[in-house]
């Protein structure tokens, strides 16, 4: 169709789609769906690291870690009103998060053991996330992209955050080095699981790329990722946890191990460490909390009512 | 122990106990925007808390500082009010602590932006712009929840009763609060009531609530470091790191 | 730290565990007679936990007694199953988790009464007693609730479920396993997932109750000291005294 | 009534009431009342000791306190029993418990603080009971008689650990001498409250005494128990927090200061510092436990259903 055809071009000149624009009906399927999991995964990683708060281990350290959480509620939001733009509804949102039809970013579904992991967290998972949406701040679709520019300003500032809290253990005694190390190694084959399926075998993936709205492949993030953590691993002097871990002069990348497809499958399918208590945790939030919503809508209506009459 | 350290730990330890009860509840919000307020409120609570502490240790002078008082002090040596340390229950209740306490909080700080300190009327102007506006939330979802739904009604009430008992603490003087108030670093609790009353009363007027009938026998003695036994459970959590890895950096 | 020690410890994190969360319960029981009953087991539990605990510091030789270990290691050193340090939930869930642990334990321990060394062999011999007796009483109301009303079918059949992710870590045999049964102080605990699976089977069709499909992707990493995060809270709790006030007798 | 009369004639000869004989219809309701008050405050008295049994400071203590706590479930059973002979059931009982009908020792409403407040509930609050249970061994009814027995007999068990727990702290420590300190002064007035209003104030007893089921008055027991403590308190090198406290050469017993009875009327109305929180957990217990019970019982009609076919 013209429209199709004329909406190409505009992508093609990096000329951003706004929201009362004519778009392709799965463009703007696919937008629902990516923009909606990552306002999830925002949602949803509240609870990893909202498991230490109460137990940070000095007042700074807590100060920050609220401060970081309640930004990703931040993001949340801001992403929930990016996908609104599209013509879904927050409820209608919610409800695919709630019931478990919506996908939220796997790495939730480890657990948060010890301190060590809130750094690692911010570095690796925050890291991964960054490497993932700097290239979306150029995205086709307007309200994405600028989303994605003040998600990723923030993101890059927990990322700093999470890295300097590793410093100090790295620097501290021997068992906040092993506490660091133990953290490590239990999050950096999941952190690298964050970019998706290897390319082979991942779908969609050409016609977002013509659409713009996924500009890199998951192969290519993860080794822009593993190039860049390489080093700030080195500075930390702490070990990567494999052993195929190497520089390829050739091919100007570290070369890495094999991935454990099989266990981010099975996260994804549901069966990881923490997939039912996460859900748990977002239904008792929902189901709980339904009352207090029902209650905010009575008595906005009560109050309308009294102002016209 | 100084009238002084005294009075700035109740200060600093009401901040640390409701922050931390508010901590329990991040991702649990029935609301996402209810997320970001109120994780800003126990942020701005923490914040205030870390200010008092720091200058209780200071002039105590024994070389505590915020996180020493925080982490190295037994349920005992608390001196928070009961109120902020009941535990959470429903989004009603907490919505009733929180007003109870910021009623009071925004008055004993607007007292402390006066008193000759001028430590105490720094930390206080700051933090009493802070706390105007913690009232004016949770004063909007008592009148909300009240004059919401029914079933909101009926929480909000039950909510207002239960925490009733535990106000009266807040505006009972004793010899710390008297001496701290002679000494310019503090201010008197009892003649706050009648403002409290006026802003409490209205708003549970205008959420169609009923006041409860003062307390026979208020519950006392949480600022004199008689608690009760939720208190020992939160002290748990929060000091297990620095119990566990004594004299180490984080 | 070797294998014994290491296996030891898994025999007492379990124990100590479990009989942590049923603490928790103590007073908040459906029916008085199973205020005794879960207490009788928790007792049970611990006592057993502090024979094992205490025989594993004993071997590892560097002066940590069965306190030492329980008190003062973080979760990561922490050998218990996933299984036992799950919250306590409903009451259903509370004999799904007891039971499906007292199957295989009572197996573990008719085992352990046959290996060579004979400090295990005693402890095991006094505990499988104890344990004989807790696998019939959780079995009984797997069957009573499994079999009583819609509402009770409902909820045990759902524990069974929410719980079946967390059996097969017990069967799971690592290296440790393999070398303390060599040693003569473990057993192979795969090849007793046959005689569980019929008693299990057996209980859940008196019950009722529909046995869940075999995991695809189980849980476990417990026992070797990769926890969820529910663990670090138990420790907090019980951990506190011992390290607000180190090195001091009680 | 001669039925009366032969029933006053054995109480006064000492001769024991068992249930199946007659006895007057004030006795029995009498009996009931007292029976079943003594049988919730054990089960109430569960929840402040309960409260330590996950944080006790070494194995020892924990298997010890769990024990006692036990035993409470068990004496609530035995008097409970002893409440049935009289013709009211369980379930009665039960009811009146929860709906906060029947009363409890008011002592249950105060919190326990610290470590120490555990060894001075077993000596201090144990030590009590046991002063006016071991009168009741004597009693004139046959079943609460022989129940008191059994639980004097525990209760003394756990009174003599209380006091050992205590000695440690005694020899401990200065925070641990402090802390028995402390735990003293908070326990030391509700202990003495824990004998009743005083006898010019107090209902029923000339006729409870002429019934042999009250056999020595409050004050009595109060004052034995004070003459007992105060020495038991030197020994342990701690201060009871009693100024008029002094031995009185004339009377040949401790003079002790005045009772703060509004304190007591306070609690016993229902504000002591955890009235509501002691009847939420009974409560539930009761209500989210329901569905346990009427399984139980409809797999026994089933079950003796099967049995018949």
């Amino acid at each position: 169709s013209p429209e199709a055809r004329r909406f190409q071009e505009r992508v093609d000149a990096d000329i951003r789609i706004e929201p009362r624009e004519w778009m392709p009906e799965a463009y703007r399927k696919t937008l629902i769906r990516q923009i909606s999991q990552h306002a999830h995964s925002e949602i949803v990683g509240m609870l990893p690291e909202g498991n230490w708060i109460t137990r940070a281990p000095n007042l700074e350290r807590k100060a920050i870690l609220l401060a970081k959480v309640q930004d990703e509620a931040g993001h949340g939001l801001y992403l929930y009103s990016a996908a609104e733009t599209l013509g879904v509804s927050r409820e209608e949102l919610t409800r695919q998060l709630v019931t478990g039809e919506a996908k939220y970013s796997s790495i939730f579904n480890y657990p948060t053991l010890t301190w060590a992991d809130i750094g690692v967290i911010g570095w690796l998972v925050d890291g991964a996330a960054i490497m993932n949406q700097i290239p979306l701040q150029r995205c086709s679709y307007g309200p994405y992209a600028r989303a994605m520019i003040r998600v990723c300003k923030e993101e890059s500032f927990h990322q700093r955050q999470g890295y300097a809290s590793l410093m100090v253990l790295a620097k501290g005694s021997a068992e906040q080095k092993e506490m660091l190390q133990d953290a490590l190694n239990r999050w950096w084959w999941p952190s690298l699981m964050m970019f998706g399926p290897p390319d082979a075998e991942s779908v969609h993936s050409a016609q977002s790329a013509r659409w713009k709205i996924k500009l890199f492949s998951n192969d290519e993030l993860r080794q822009r990722f593993v190039d860049q953590t390489v080093p700030q691993a080195e500075y930390l002097g702490i070990t990567l946890p494999d052993p195929d871990l190497r520089w390829n002069e050739e091919r100007g990348h570290y070369d890495y191990g094999k991935i454990d497809w099989a266990e981010f499958q099975a996260v994804v399918a549901g069966n990881g460490p923490c997939n039912r208590q996460r859900m748990q945790s977002v239904n008792s939030a929902f189901y709980d909390g339904a009352w207090v919503r029902e209650a905010a809508a009575a008595h906005a209506t009560k109050t309308a009512e009294r102002e016209t009459q | 122990m100084s009238v002084v350290v005294e009075s700035l730990l109740r200060l600093g330890d009401n901040g640390l106990i409701l922050s931390h009860r508010l901590s329990e509840v991040v991702g649990k919000q029935p609301i996402l925007e209810e997320e970001l307020a109120s994780a800003n409120v126990a942020l701005d609570l923490l914040g205030q808390s870390r200010l008092w502490l720091a200058l209780a240790g200071e002039i105590e002078g024994e070389g505590r500082d915020a996180d020493a008082l925080a982490f190295f002090r037994d349920v005992r040596a608390f001196r928070n009010a009961l109120l902020v340390e009941q535990p959470n229950g429903d989004f009603a209740f907490q919505v009733a602590r929180q007003f109870f306490f910021d009623a009071w909080h925004h008055l004993v700080l607007r007292g402390l932006t006066r008193v000759t300190d001028h430590r105490v009327r720094d930390i206080a102007t700051k933090a009493s712009k802070e706390v105007a506006y913690h009232v004016r939330r949770s004063g909007d979802w008592v009148v909300r929840l009240g004059d919401g739904t029914d079933e909101s009604h009926q929480r909000m009430q039950t909510a207002v009763n239960e925490l009733w008992p535990y106000v009266d603490e807040l505006f009972m003087d004793d010899e710390t609060d008297v001496a701290a108030h002679a000494a310019g670093v503090g201010v008197l609790h009892a003649p706050l009531k009648a403002a409290w009353d006026t802003l409490v009363q209205d708003t549970l007027a205008a959420a169609t609530l009923t006041v409860p009938p003062a307390s026979k026998w208020p519950q006392r003695g949480g600022k004199q470091g008689r608690h009760g036994e939720h208190l020992g459970y939160v002290l748990a959590d929060l000091q297990y790191l620095q119990r566990a890895y004594p004299g180490q950096s984080w």
